[in-house]
């Protein structure tokens, strides 16, 4: 299945874009789908354990990620 | 309880008149600005980058935290996004109830939430011409690459 | 630094100008305002008296305090005084620092030194006609004799 | 030798007026002051020990006053 990947700030610049789709298992987790994303380049410059977001709500590592989902990787947030 | 991401210019004054009310004895405001200043770098502006749909819930969430947290506190809040220059505001919240205590700690409670986990992203630009991501959780900027 | 006592409607957006500097990351606002309920009472209005002369001196050395106690922090406050109608502000401390922590704490100080030493009376006009003094050290308002 | 005395808001109240002159001796202290001060009508008001102010600066029950010294009885103070 496919799932959207969103990248924000210093990890848009990373990895050199904004957005990406990526196809994973139907039974992946948050963890397979950074996985797959480590294969990209620039993604060497991610950290081991990003913040992540599924449909724009903070997600674990271990939650499972179903076709269409929107998989954010949330840099260190500096709002204010 | 009301709060915004917009890309105009943040009015302080507004917010403070949104939560007035006759049962209010006590308001406060917090106003953050952009300074010309960022660990010992000098600073020409900011851009403020948001994860929109997710910034908008988040920082409801944690005006609505303060006011469940605050019986009785109204509290409002809007993030600027894009382009500033030095000393626009990039966020004003105000805070207002029946007494002083709560009505300040309701103000900081809604900035330090927000500085915690609404994804919102600002890159500094130098007076030099570089520019950088600011990370909070890194004690120097991380270079930018464009 | 600056403190008036002032006969005027006071300006709370004033006051934020007023602070505003380029080194400033983080500005706080208290209004303190005429709330229509006290001690369950229904409140009409009420009228703030002053030692003039002591009250500006004292208003002036907590607001010194308050920029030697938090280096680096602008402060600013006027209180006012005679009549004033319901949500009225009687009070407007502006605080600003390069950072949130001291401009949130020198602006707390601030109004609670106020309250704790600088020689200034109010007296509650009720709905019901009557009126009184308030007085923080006592369970209930002291009944006033005109 | 003679000092002025200050009242506000209750204690103005209590007294039926906001000023009166009082006759103390030249070794008199703001508590000789205040002693004085209860022989007026209304004086049974006031607290065993208000708070005073001697030219506008508050003051201790044995500081010495002195001729034209200005003394406030002040009231707890409700600003803000």
């Amino acid at each position: 299945m496919s799932v959207r990947v969103l990248l924000f700030a210093s990890y848009a610049e990373a990895l050199g874009r904004d957005e990406v789709a990526l196809d994973v298992p139907v039974t992946a987790t948050v963890a397979d789908v950074l996985e797959q994303l480590r294969t990209l380049p620039g993604a060497e410059r991610l950290p081991p354990k990003p913040l992540v977001a599924v449909n724009a709500r903070y997600a674990h590592l271990a939650d499972l990620v179903s076709a269409g989902d929107e998989v954010a990787v949330i840099p260190p947030v500096a709002g204010g | 309880m009301r709060s915004a991401l917009v890309s105009r210019p943040l009015d302080p004054a507004a917010l403070l008149a949104e939560v007035a009310a006759m049962g209010h004895g006590a308001t406060t405001l917090f106003v953050g600005t952009v300074r010309d200043m960022h660990e010992g770098r000098a600073v020409s502006g900011m851009e403020y980058h948001a994860y929109e749909a997710m910034a908008v819930h988040e920082l409801n969430a944690v005006v609505a935290e303060a006011e469940a947290r605050f019986p009785g506190a109204q509290v409002v809040c809007e993030h600027r996004t894009g382009a500033l220059t030095l000393g626009e505001a990039s966020v004003v919240i105000a805070a207002a109830h029946a007494h002083r205590a709560p009505a300040f700690e309701a103000c900081r409670f809604v900035i330090e939430e927000l500085k915690r986990r609404v994804p919102i992203w600002k890159r500094e630009h130098y007076l030099d011409g570089t520019r950088a991501w600011v990370d909070p959780t890194a004690s120097a900027p991380v270079a930018s690459h464009p």
